[in-house]
């Protein structure tokens, strides 16, 4: 039971939590007066736990039989947990920040545990009904972060190993550490009158062996090959001209896949370029299409070899002088092949010196004009 | 009456003083409170949270009907002054929003709940605290749709939130953003009621109930808890997509990405079209039960108008393009879709017939259950031959968007819907409080319900046939026309509907203020009903049947009274409400044991709207929502869903069932 | 179980199907569900070969890895369908030990899901980066947090089984926890196929 | 029995009122009942029978409930049989409706396809829609005379007897095109193109409406179709063909032309118009505006309307005297475009004053956060009464 003291101390716990939390909704960035009630939280939620844990002079506590102290007291965990945790605070403190995170995890837990075993270890005489009742009030606030720490080692420390790897090793190793899950399984249900110690210890083993693989390969880094991709950004750039890029245009997919209605179909049959507009019977060598719009064409490859369809539509000063010809492309497709250019003009034709169109690098003299009105 | 019956102690030797959980756990003991607020916060009684279904579902009722005169205040004249353009497209966007989510389907919801145990001859739900759960996550829900007209605009985008209108660029504000995560939480409402409704019927039938036995409301609305099942998560998936777009900067909707934007419009009208027989039907099962009752007849062709509301829950997932007729889908889809469309007027006819058919030969009393019930069939044929005139593609090219949509959907889900629910008021509320309606009010409000909805909707169609385009925060006597019976005459016509409509409805809860003042109390079985709920005492008792009552006939409770001659083969009354109520009595069963109330089904729903402002303000406080519901979840499976027998106080001795990690 | 508001007498496990609300429930649960992933995958298949300016699927994906690691999930199902039947049996050894392999298979399998992104996401496919890598990281994410929800659930179910001693029908808890499993990964069959060995 | 007397007569209010009032408002400009081309006129033939069979389905309904309402009631009659109903009747009953709807399917069927059919078509135009204006321009088709890109906005300028195709698009959101008298509506979706037919049998001007809600001002975004017959089609392409002319020296409407170049050209275009350099003045809308462009205005004074067909450029009368132009003459009428005379000054200045006031727009600078400070729509210039002088003036030379 609770105490009126220590109902007043969860009652202005809970109170400056939720001032807490509205604070910081509304209060952007305000970091010294989120710290400013977070402590003020921390210190009452301290002294509720010491009522709780004290009964403050509550003489009613318990039943009359045997009073509430009178139940020896089994070992506990928490205290040290609890200053595990203020150790780690302190050294994350000059440290790392996640130190810090985990000291104060660690102090909170510690802290929830200690006062809510401290409190039902002197609510009766019966041993069994105070587990029972401590179960009711922590099992579910341990079980879920149990479960979630447990599963949340495996799976940081796991990709971090992988990442650190070369892709071939990964996955091998991936087998291997699944075969061994399972043949782990296999080994305790055959072997029913193992030992309990053998069987925790290894237990410990697999799961320090795993964090420990993480550790190690979160601080070998990423692979090499992961650290280059990263910084040339391997498939940001298109390249319009002759060339085959070396990543954009690898493993491309010709397909069209967009279903929405181009705006027109370019083909490039047996060296010629030609165009033909929706809604026109004509082929033509001249497409309308509106400024400033998300545009679709759809570009088809009638001609023996790989060819790409390159659009070029203004030039552009990036800096003070230093002007830029806009070009956009389909990437390098095979004969028979189709695929859609989706492309957007912001100046009208009239801006531009040079006439709009549509080219095949590497063909000469064979273009579609793109007339913006 | 106690929730918690406890048997009676037996010869129970003296046990020694255990420690008492009321003092150990203090406020933090399971709540067994059977009367004052907690007993109606932590109930998980069906039949109260039914009860409190309806109120919420009424208090938006009235909040939409006021954001309907305000829209209709603004249209009656041109170029209207009494709302902002931008203040407009956020009211009709909610009064849609409100109408559909969270009135009709909650005030279903609250009629499901209640009656379909006590018509299957169950002690409750299948999963109580599931039901509770539900329950306050549709107040969660609403509570979070209807915030952001305090926080900056509501959302702005029509009921159907067509993609790209609703992106982070053309709806800045957090309108669209409440509206999705609120409409988020209210599915997750519906979906765990939708589970826990089957299973109920499915397995908990009182004894010798087939399926074909069962009262067709509890029937219809089995059809409609699977059309929310699968048509809950496709919805589900549209709204996830238009939060991260809007929150986390996804693009699914965004075209300069190369976003499809009709996307969303397949996603919501998969969903939307069920969801029209999600409204519709729960009052279609309602007035099966009214017009047999006033009629002294059997429903007409029982078995074809459950296998029709079945065909239309079938076919209903076919049909959901005819929302699209004028996207550009291609003449393939156009054409599959329309001839689709026409097919589900046909079991739509079939219930006409039906209800007109039990009317034929009957012996009719027409009380305003009645009167509403009549309403319905009128009115409905109304908007479903409208419905059948834009099944038609090509003159839906021309309705689409008009007013003409506006006055077919209305006469659907006001002269279909909403009347059944009225019918279904004036007909079950002296089971649900034992206490009758003023029939005289009753009918005075059908009457002016009926003049307002007709003059102000059916104007309605002139509007739109002569071109008026709906979500018009203005309109123009430039395009109004000539004569005297112009556009301008029918927009003033049809505001002043609204206000005589605005005012039945004013009847009805002025009906209920004086019914609830009044000391009268109703008899036993005022309608000569012919289902099991009207089996038990009025209100029904906690456990509401003392003995579980075995089923022989469709209509058991008709055929316990009335027998017929076999000279004359006339109907003849052989027992009556009170005969049978006495006799369940006295064979009443042992030991009932029903399930406790608890805390976690509200703390659950409490953490979901947090997770919601959290998603649109802040991901820490998301965080703190997201522990809130862990913790609920965990606190919830490791409770037993009755008590155990410590948790009494005093502390009982009996054989509590506690089980290990129960899921309702 | 839960219905115990049926007549006590019967002590709740009479219903009219034979089935068990709880069973019953979860089906319908699922059956719910396979409209949810349909929806995202139909989103998938209609945005995958819209890529913008980004990696194709073929650039990123790395087959040989996610055939190991959906055997993997596989394998989990196998284990699962071990630690039923040990429940069945009443065997709370068994049982235990067989929801623990199964959650750290799962484990790995999510393990192996956080690598890829991760490496996806150095090679230039964000979540913003086009509709492609959008729809690809919403299905396989939400897949992932349902994979993760399931882990969750059995190493619950372990501490549960280990800490309370409550007498009930255990076994039916770990055969609906079971139901969701094998779900989730039929569930990664379809996408795997889909996603990942159909070319777009 | 007057309660079902009354009930009946309730009832029937609405599908009745359909039946006999559509008809009693004359010449409402959307009226989709008045077809005046092949398209609609498709759709009108199929729609008028299905709503006159629905009409006699609904009487034989209400009849059938009144009857029984009327017949049945208690009067102390003996309890009736408990039937359960007659399958025979029920069946019958779900075929009738199957077969007639089936009949009706036939007929719709057809018109799908007539109405979807691109290949017949013998002048295309690319429509755009934009909160809250449309675009048009008509793509180079030199049996029209259109030897450059023609583009204006708020009136579609179509010929008589012609199957045009409409090439709809859209820049931000989704649109829809309506022309009632013409053909249905068809959305303008973006990053699509769909199309619609649309043929008018005789000159005159066609009213429309946006019909897919699209934001703040979908109620004002409005639209015309002007039909011409042949001939004067050809003269209106090769007078939109020509480039502006600078006013003359020393007019008021000189000093607007300076206005404009300060403030109008960020946005709106006119083509042939020079800055002081002797250069081209290119408009760069799609630096001040989300979606991209703004009207042209190029040949502002050949349209009757501005600012997306919401308001007229044309006093009331002058704007009856074109309306209501017989056949003949109309081509005459719309050719001669906005004269002085007719210029509607009150809402053109109106609206240069403060067009957010008049039209919602976002517009509001402290409100563009989502859209990089972009505005939808036109912003407040805070033009002095001097300035929008000159602007008038200037514009007014734009023919």
């Amino acid at each position: 039971m609770f105490t009126n003291g220590s109902k007043y101390f969860i009652g202005v716990t809970g109170f400056s939590a939720v001032v807490l939390v509205i604070y910081v909704v509304l209060v952007d960035g305000a970091v010294g007066g989120a710290v400013a009630l977070a402590s003020i939280m921390l210190a009452v939620g301290l002294l509720a736990g010491l009522a709780l844990f004290n009964r403050d002079g509550d003489v009613e506590v318990g039943d009359a039989a045997a009073p509430a102290n009178a139940v020896p007291v089994g070992s506990s965990l928490w205290p040290l947990v609890t200053t595990l945790g203020i150790v780690a605070m302190g050294v994350g403190l000059i440290t790392h920040e996640i130190v810090f995170l985990l000291g104060l995890t660690a102090l909170v837990a510690g802290f929830v545990e200690w006062v809510i075993q401290g409190w039902s270890e002197s609510a009766s005489s019966d041993r069994r009904f105070n587990n029972a009742a401590r179960g009711r009030l922590i099992h579910p606030l341990e079980f879920p972060v149990i479960a979630t720490v447990g599963a949340g080692v495996i799976v940081v420390s796991f990709s971090r190993i992988m990442l650190a790897i070369s892709k071939t090793t990964g996955a091998v190793l991936f087998t291997i550490v699944g075969a061994l899950v399972l043949a782990g399984g296999v080994f305790f249900a055959v072997r029913p009158n193992l030992k309990k110690s053998v069987a925790v210890g290894l237990c410990v083993i697999g799961a320090v062996g795993v964090v420990a693989g993480g550790i190690a390969g979160a601080s070998v880094g990423k692979r090499d090959q992961l650290v280059e991709a990263n910084e040339e950004d391997h498939f940001a750039h298109k390249e319009c001209g002759e060339e085959k890029s070396k990543y954009f245009d690898f493993n491309s997919e010709a397909k069209v896949s967009m279903r929405s209605n181009p705006m027109a179909t370019i083909e490039f049959v047996d060296g010629k370029l030609q165009a033909r507009e929706l809604g026109l019977k004509k082929l033509t060598d001249r497409i309308t299409v509106q400024k400033s719009n998300n545009i679709s064409v759809i570009f088809r490859n009638k001609t023996e070899g790989e060819y790409r369809l390159t659009l070029f539509y203004g030039e552009k000063e990036v800096q003070e002088g230093v002007v830029e010809e806009l070009h956009n492309c389909t990437q390098m497709i095979e004969s028979g092949e189709e695929q859609l250019l989706t492309f957007r003009i912001d100046r009208p034709s009239i801006a531009s010196e040079k006439p709009y169109k549509f080219y095949v690098p590497g063909v000469e003299d064979q273009s579609i004009e793109v007339v913006v009105p | 009456m106690a929730i918690i019956e406890q048997p009676a102690p037996v010869g129970a030797p003296a046990l020694p003083a255990a420690p008492t959980p009321t003092r150990t756990y203090g406020a933090l003991r399971r709540p067994v409170a059977t009367t004052g607020w907690k007993s109606w916060v932590f109930t998980v009684d069906h039949k109260k949270l039914g009860i409190m279904y309806g109120v919420v579902a009424m208090f938006f009722f009235i909040v939409g009907g006021i954001e309907a005169l305000l829209i209709r205040l603004q249209l009656a004249a041109p170029n209207g002054k009494v709302l902002s353009a931008d203040v407009y497209n956020q009211m009709f966007t909610m009064h849609a929003t409100t109408m559909v989510f969270l009135f009709v389907m909650p005030m279903a919801a609250a009629f499901a709940n209640y009656f379909i145990p006590l018509q299957i001859g169950a002690r409750d739900v299948a999963f109580p605290r599931i039901n509770a759960f539900g329950f306050w996550t549709l107040v969660g829900g609403g509570i979070i749709v209807n915030l952001s007209w305090f926080l900056g605009g509501a959302a702005d985008g029509g009921w159907f939130m067509y993609a790209p209108n609703s992106g982070p660029v053309f709806s800045p504000s957090h309108g669209v953003d409440f509206w999705a995560l609120g409409l988020q939480i209210t599915g997750i409402a519906s979906l765990t009621g939708a589970i826990n409704l089957i299973v109920t019927v499915l397995n908990m039938r009182a004894p010798g109930m087939s399926l074909m036995k069962m009262p067709v409301f509890t029937w219809l609305q089995l059809v409609v808890q699977f059309l929310l099942l699968f048509a809950i998560p496709v919805i589900t998936v549209a709204l996830f997509l238009l939060s991260f777009q809007r929150n986390f900067g996804a693009t699914f909707f965004d075209v300069s990405a190369g976003a499809d934007p009709l996307l969303w419009q397949h996603l919501f009208w998969i969903f939307g079209h069920p969801e029209v027989y999600v409204l519709i039907l729960p009052s279609f099962g309602i007035i099966s039960e009214v017009l047999p009752v006033f009629s002294k007849k059997p429903l007409f062709g029982y078995p074809f108008v459950v296998f029709s509301g079945a065909a239309i829950g079938f076919v209903g997932w076919g049909v959901w393009a005819h929302h699209m007729f004028a996207s550009g889908l291609g003449p393939v889809s156009v054409a599959v879709f329309s001839i689709a469309t026409m097919a589900i007027a046909i079991p739509t006819g079939v219930k006409i017939v039906n209800w007109t058919m039990t009317l034929w030969g009957g012996k009719l009393r027409f009380t305003a259950a009645m009167h509403f019930a009549v309403g319905l069939i009128v009115l409905f044929t109304i908007g479903g031959l409208s419905g059948v005139t834009h099944s038609v593609a090509p003159s839906d090219t021309q309705q689409t968007d008009t007013y003409y949509i506006v006055a077919h959907f209305h006469y659907v889900l006001f002269g279909g819907a909403i009347f059944g629910l009225f019918a279904g008021f004036y007909y079950w509320w002296p089971k649900m409080f034992g206490k009758q309606l003023n029939e005289r009010l009753g009918k005075a409000n059908f009457w002016f319900m009926v003049i307002g909805m007709n003059l102000t909707f059916g104007p309605m169609h002139m509007i739109g046939l002569q071109g008026q385009p709906r979500r018009m925060y203005v309109w123009t006597e430039a395009r109004a026309g000539e004569g005297f019976f112009n556009i301008a005459f029918w927009n003033m016509v049809a505001s002043i509907g609204a206000f005589i409509l605005a005012f039945g409805v004013l009847l009805f809860l002025i009906n209920v203020f004086k019914t609830t003042r009044s000391k009268e109390v109703a008899p036993l079985d005022p309608w000569d009903a012919r289902t099991l709920e009207w089996m038990t005492t009025s209100p029904p008792k906690e456990h509401n049947f003392d003995a579980i009552p075995t089923v022989h006939h469709l209509d058991e409770f008709f055929h316990r009274k009335y027998e017929q001659d076999p000279n004359t083969h006339e109907m003849k009354q052989v027992a009556t409400a009170e005969d049978i109520l006495r006799e369940q009595e006295a064979n009443a069963d042992k030991h009932i044991h029903m399930p406790s109330p608890s805390y976690w089904p509200i703390v659950l729903a409490g953490g979901l709207p947090v997770i919601a402002l959290g998603i649109i303000y802040s991901i820490p406080v998301a965080i703190v929502g997201a522990a809130i519901v862990v913790l609920a979840l965990f606190g919830w499976s490791l409770e037993p869903s009755t008590a155990p027998d410590s948790d009494f106080d005093p502390p009982a001795s009996g054989d509590g069932t506690k089980e290990l990690a129960p899921l309702g | 179980m839960a219905d115990t508001a049926v007549h006590h007498a019967e002590h709740g496990h009479h219903t009219s199907t034979g089935l068990s609300n709880n069973k019953l429930g979860m089906w319908l649960f699922l059956g719910s569900e396979c409209l949810l992933f349909g929806g995202l995958i139909s989103t998938y298949m209609i945005y995958r070969g819209r890529v913008g300016e980004g990696p194709r699927p073929g650039n990123v994906f790395d087959i040989p890895f996610t055939s190991v690691s959906s055997f993997v999930l596989l394998m989990s199902s196998l284990t699962m369908v071990l630690a039923v039947a040990a429940a069945q049996k009443r065997d709370d050894r068994g049982t235990t030990l067989w929801l623990t392999v199964t959650g750290l298979l799962g484990a790995t399998f999510v393990g192996g899901q956080m690598y890829e992104f991760t490496a996806m996401y150095n090679e230039g496919l964000g979540y913003t980066t086009s509709l492609f890598g959008s729809a690809f990281y919403t299905l396989t994410g939400f897949h992932g947090v349902h994979v993760t929800v399931g882990i969750i659930m059995l190493f619950s179910l372990v501490a549960i089984i280990k800490r309370s001693n409550v007498p009930g029908d255990k076994a039916e808890v770990v055969e609906l926890v079971g139901l969701y499993w094998h779900f989730v990964d039929i569930v990664w069959i379809i996408i795997f196929t889909l996603v990942y060995l159909i070319p777009a | 029995m007057p309660t079902s007397v009354r009930r009946f007569v309730a009832g029937a209010a609405g599908l009745s009122a359909v039946a006999l009032l559509a008809g009693c408002a004359k010449n409402a400009p959307q009226d989709t009942w008045q077809p005046k081309g092949p398209n609609a006129q498709k759709i009108d033939d199929l729609q008028k029978p299905v709503f006159a069979i629905a009409g006699i389905v609904g009487l034989i309904v209400f009849a059938a409930v009144a009857y029984a309402v009327f017949r049945f009631k208690d009067r102390g009659q003996p309890i009736p049989e408990q039937t359960h109903g007659k399958p025979v009747l029920e069946i019958g009953m779900t075929i009738l409706p199957a077969l007639l709807l089936a009949g009706i399917g036939v007929f719709t069927f057809r018109t799908i396809f007539d109405l979807a059919k691109t290949d017949d078509t013998e002048m295309v135009i690319n429509v755009t829609g934009q909160q809250w204006w449309w675009e048009y321009d008509y793509p180079v088709q030199t049996d029209y005379g259109i030897t450059n890109p023609i583009i204006t906005s708020g009136q579609l300028v179509i010929p008589t007897g012609t199957k045009v195709l409409l090439r709809e698009t859209s820049r931000d959101v989704i649109h829809s095109y309506w022309i009632p008298a013409l053909n249905g509506k068809r959305d303008a979706v973006p990053g699509r193109v769909h199309y619609l037919r649309l043929e008018a049998d005789k000159p005159g001007i066609y009213a429309g409406q946006c019909t897919e809600f699209c934001g703040l001002s979908h109620a004002v975004m409005r639209m015309e179709a002007v039909a011409l017959d042949k001939a004067d089609f050809a003269a209106w392409v090769k007078g939109q063909l020509e480039l502006a002319d600078s006013p003359a020296e020393g007019t008021l409407a000189k000093e607007g032309e300076s206005v404009f170049l300060n403030q109008c050209v960020r946005c709106h275009q006119v083509n042939g118009l020079k800055k002081a350099d002797g250069s081209p003045a290119i408009a760069a809308p799609e630096e001040n505006v989300w979606s991209g462009a703004a009207p042209n205005l190029t040949h502002l004074m050949t349209r009757n309307t501005f600012a997306g067909a919401s308001w007229d450029l044309l006093t009331k009368e002058c704007r009856k005297d074109v309306w209501e132009a017989p056949g003949g003459e109309f081509g005459k009428k719309y050719l001669a475009g906005v004269t002085e005379e007719c210029l509607n000054q009150t809402d053109l200045r109106r609206w240069l004053r403060n067009a957010p006031a008049m039209k919602p727009m976002y517009a509001d600078p402290t409100k563009l956060g989502p859209t990089d400070g972009k505005y939808r729509g036109m912003p407040n210039l805070g033009l002095s009464e001097d300035d929008i002088d000159k602007l008038v003036a200037y514009l007014a030379t734009l023919k």
